[in-house]
C-alpha cells in the first residue's frame, strides 16, 4: 500500500488550492503546503498574528523581529500584503473570509468533528491558540494528516475521543492513504493513491468509507 | 493573477436583485459612493433594504433610490436630515418601513455580521422605547441590550485609492460606515478616487485589507481625467 | 432674574473644561462651547463620525468634502488629531473613553435621565444619530439647555415626558438660570448667576431643588 | 500642553498594585513590551493576573514574572511554547491558575471592554469542552458561546512610534493584541521605539489614538542611543 511522504501529503494539498484563494495554512506539515503551490497560482496567505500577503523565509541577518508567523517564523510580506490586529485578523477567520483553512488533525470523526488542539493527557498545560475560530470560520476546513497513528491505530473514527476543537466543520481530510469528502452521506473516498483500495484504506479507519463517485 | 478592478459602474451592481439587503457607507455627505447609488438606480432592482447611517437630501445618493420607489425598508441612525424630504414624504404616505438603530449599535451589529459573531450586548439604549421588545441582561450591575448580528447581500463603498487585489486607503473622515461594511456584505463593491499597482500601497497604511473586498470600480470623472 | 443669552452659556460650560480633556460636543448650541474655551488649555475634541482632535471651520475654498463635523459642517483636523472608523468611534463613545459629552436635551430628570431624541410628535419620522451611544458612555455627561420651553414650561421635571435617550446618566445641567449637579441625594444647586435666588429658579424647575453646599 | 511622556520605565509602572490585572501585548516574540515587563518584575507587584496570549519563555518576559512568583493567574490562548519552562514548571506544581480562552475570543473579549460592550456570542469554542459551564445560544440556526468583555486595570504595550499626545504607529505584525489591550485598560502604558512631536505622525497612519493611552515611555537602549 502506498503511503504518501509528507512532503507529497502537503504537494497534493497544493493542487486543490484555487488561484486568487484567500488561505491559511496551520502549524506543523500545513505550512509547507506554500512550498507546493505552482507559480502561477497568486494565493495570499493569512497568518493569525496579524498578516495578509505572508511571503517565504527572509534571508539570514534580514529578518524583521516582529514579522513572524503564528508558528513564530521569521516571513516576509509580498507586495500587496498587510498588516491588522488580532481582532481585525480573528474577524477574517470567524466572518468566513477565508477561502480555506488547512490543519493538522489527532482525530477526525465522520461527522466532521475536529480534534488538534489537546490530547487527554493532563501532565502538560493546554493550549489552544487560534485553532477553534479557524475550525468554525474558515469556508472549506481542510484537514491534512497521517491516515494513522504511529502504531496504526485510526485517526478517522466515529466519534473523536480527544476534546473537540469544532463540531461538524471538516469539508475534506488528506491523509498519506487518500482524500476523503465529508459529506451529508458520510465519508466519501475523493481519491486513492496509486493502487491503495478502498477495502485496504478502510480497514485502517473507525468509519465506513463511501466509495469515489463515479 | 488577481485585478478586481471592474471596468464600469454599471457592470459591477449589475447583479444586484430585486429584494436585496444593500450597505451603503458615508455619513452625511462624507464617503457616499455616489456613484454606486446612481448606478444602482439605474439598474432599477426593486424591494430594496437598505442599510445606511442617514437617508439622503434633495435629489441625491439615497434619496434618489427612494425617490425611484426602489426602497422597502430603511435602517439607520438619522433619516431625518435638513433635505431628507422624500425620506419624509414616503414615511408619511406609509410607503417605507424604518428601522431606527443607534448608530453605535447600527455600526456594532454590521462589524459583528462582518466578525462572525452572533451578536452582542450594548448599554446603549438600555431603558429606552428602542431596547422595546428586545432582550436585555444586568451585567456586573449595568444594564445591557442585546443587539444581532446585521448581515448584507451587497456593500457599496467608497475609499480613496485601491490596489488592484482591493486594499483600501480612505481620505479624513470619509471611513465611517465604510471599513465596516466592506466585511459585512456578500459582496463588497468599492468606487474610488485611483486604482494602483500591488504593493504601492504601503502595508502599514492599509485601512481595509483586500480580502473584505470584491469589486473595484474607478468614478467615472476619474476615469475621464485618466483617458 | 437673569438669563443668559446663549454664547454665555456655552462659554459658562467651556469653563469647566479642564485642560487635555477628550470632549465631545453635541450638535447645536453645545459645538460652540469649543468658541469659549481658553486658548491655555489643550482640549481634544471628539466627532462621533471619526475624528479626534477636530479643528476650527476651513476657510472659504479650502473644505474637504469628507472632513466634516457630526453637524455635517465642514471642520479642519489639529495637529496630532487622526481618523477612524465608526466602530472605533463609538468604542470611544460608549467605552468610557471622552471625559466629557455635552448635549442639548429637551428634558432632564432629577434621577438624571435624559430625552433628547424624539418629542412625542409622529408626524415626523424619529432620528437619534449618536445620542443615546453617548449618553451612556461619557465619563461625565453634562446637559447644556434653556432652564424652561419658549412658553415656560420647566424642562427639568421629576420624569421625563419624551422619550428617553438614557437613564440616570446626566452629571451636570447647565442652563441660562444656573448650574444644577445631578446628585444621589437630588437636584443641587450649584451656581445661581447674578442675583437669581433659588426659589426663583426652583419656581420654574419641576422637580425639588437642594441649596449649593456652603 | 499635553505630554503622555515617561522619563523613566520604572516611574511609569510605580503604581501597579499588588493583585492588579495586566494586560501585556505581544504575540510569541513579535510585539511585547519587554523593558516594561522587566520594570513590573522590578518593582515587584505580586498576585498579578496576565491576560497575553502567551506565557513566555526561557527567562524572559513574562517567564520571569513566573520565575519569581509575581503571577497568580495567567489567561492566555496558547501558554505552552517550545521553552515555556516556567509556565510549565508552576503549572505542575499547582503553583498558578490558567484561564485558557481562545485567541479570537480573548482578543474580542478585550475588545469588548474596550468598546463598553457586556459581551458577545461566539460560534468559537460552541460543542467543545472549552464551552463547558457556559451559555449557549442558537441564533439563525448555528451555536453561539456567551463570552464576556475582559477589563484589566493596567495595560503593558509596545509601539513603534508615539507622539506627545500617545498616539501610536506599529512595526509590521506588531500590532497584534497591542491595539486592543490598549482600549481596555483603566492605565495603557507603552513602550516605543521612538518619541515625535505632536502633528509628525500622518493623521491617515495613526494605529492607536492618543486617546487610548496614558503614558508613554522611551525604550531605554533607545535613550542611550539618543543621548
Amino acid at each position: 500500500m502506498l503511503r504518501l511522504e509528507p512532503d507529497e501529503m502537503a504537494s497534493r494539498v497544493a493542487q486543490d488550492i484555487p488561484d486568487g484563494a484567500y488561505v491559511n495554512l496551520g502549524i506543523g506539515m500545513p505550512t509547507s503546503v506554500a512550498n507546493y503551490v505552482s507559480d502561477d497560482r497568486e494565493v495570499i496567505y493569512h497568518s493569525e498574528n496579524g498578516i495578509l500577503g505572508v511571503g517565504p523565509a527572509p534571508k539570514p541577518g534580514e529578518e524583521d523581529p516582529d514579522l513572524i508567523n503564528a508558528g513564530k517564523q521569521f516571513v516576509t510580506l509580498l507586495p500587496g500584503g498587510c498588516y491588522f490586529d488580532n481582532a481585525e485578523s480573528f474577524a477574517m477567520m470567524r466572518g468566513g473570509h477565508l477561502d480555506i483553512a488547512v490543519l493538522g488533525a489527532f482525530q477526525v470523526s465522520a461527522g466532521g468533528d475536529i480534534a488538534n488542539w489537546a490530547t487527554n493527557d493532563d501532565r502538560f498545560p493546554p493550549a489552544v491558540g487560534g485553532a477553534m475560530d479557524l475550525a468554525v470560520g474558515a469556508r472549506q476546513l481542510f484537514v491534512l494528516m497521517r491516515h494513522t497513528t504511529r502504531d496504526n491505530q485510526p485517526k478517522i473514527l466515529e466519534r473523536c475521543s480527544y476534546p473537540l476543537t469544532g463540531t461538524g466543520v471538516v469539508k475534506r481530510i488528506y491523509t498519506d492513504l487518500a482524500v476523503i469528502d465529508v459529506t451529508p452521506e458520510g465519508l466519501r473516498v475523493r481519491e486513492l493513491y496509486a493502487d491503495n483500495t478502498l477495502s485496504e484504506v478502510q480497514a485502517l479507519t473507525g468509519a465506513p468509507l463511501l466509495a469515489p463517485e463515479s | 493573477m488577481i485585478n478586481k478592478q471592474w471596468d464600469s459602474l454599471k457592470s459591477a451592481v449589475a447583479d444586484i436583485r430585486d429584494g436585496d439587503v444593500v450597505m451603503i457607507g458615508g455619513f452625511g455627505s462624507s464617503g457616499i459612493p455616489l456613484q454606486l447609488i446612481e448606478a444602482l438606480r439605474q439598474h432599477g432592482a426593486r424591494e430594496l433594504t437598505i442599510i445606511s447611517n442617514n437617508a439622503g437630501v434633495r435629489e441625491e445618493g439615497i434619496a434618489a433610490l427612494l425617490r425611484d420607489r426602489l426602497v422597502r425598508k430603511m435602517v439607520c441612525s438619522f433619516p431625518r436630515s435638513a433635505g431628507s424630504v422624500w425620506f419624509e414624504r414616503l414615511y408619511e404616505e406609509g410607503a417605507i418601513e424604518l428601522e431606527l438603530v443607534p448608530q453605535g449599535t447600527l455600526g456594532e451589529r454590521i462589524r459583528a455580521a462582518g466578525a462572525g459573531l452572533g451578536g452582542f450586548y450594548t448599554p446603549t439604549g438600555y431603558g429606552t422605547q428602542l431596547a422595546e421588545g428586545k432582550e436585555t441582561r444586568v451585567i456586573d450591575g449595568k444594564g445591557y441590550v442585546l443587539e444581532f448580528a446585521m448581515p448584507a447581500d451587497v456593500a457599496l463603498i467608497r475609499a480613496d485609492k485601491a490596489d488592484l487585489w482591493g486594499n483600501l486607503t480612505y481620505n479624513t473622515a470619509g471611513r465611517n460606515f465604510n471599513p465596516l461594511m466592506a466585511m459585512a456584505a456578500r459582496t463588497t463593491i468599492v468606487e474610488v478616487a485611483s486604482v494602483v499597482g500591488v504593493g504601492e500601497l504601503d502595508p502599514e497604511h492599509i485601512v481595509t485589507p483586500g480580502i473584505f473586498v470584491n469589486r473595484v470600480v474607478l468614478q467615472e470623472d476619474r476615469q475621464h481625467a485618466a483617458a
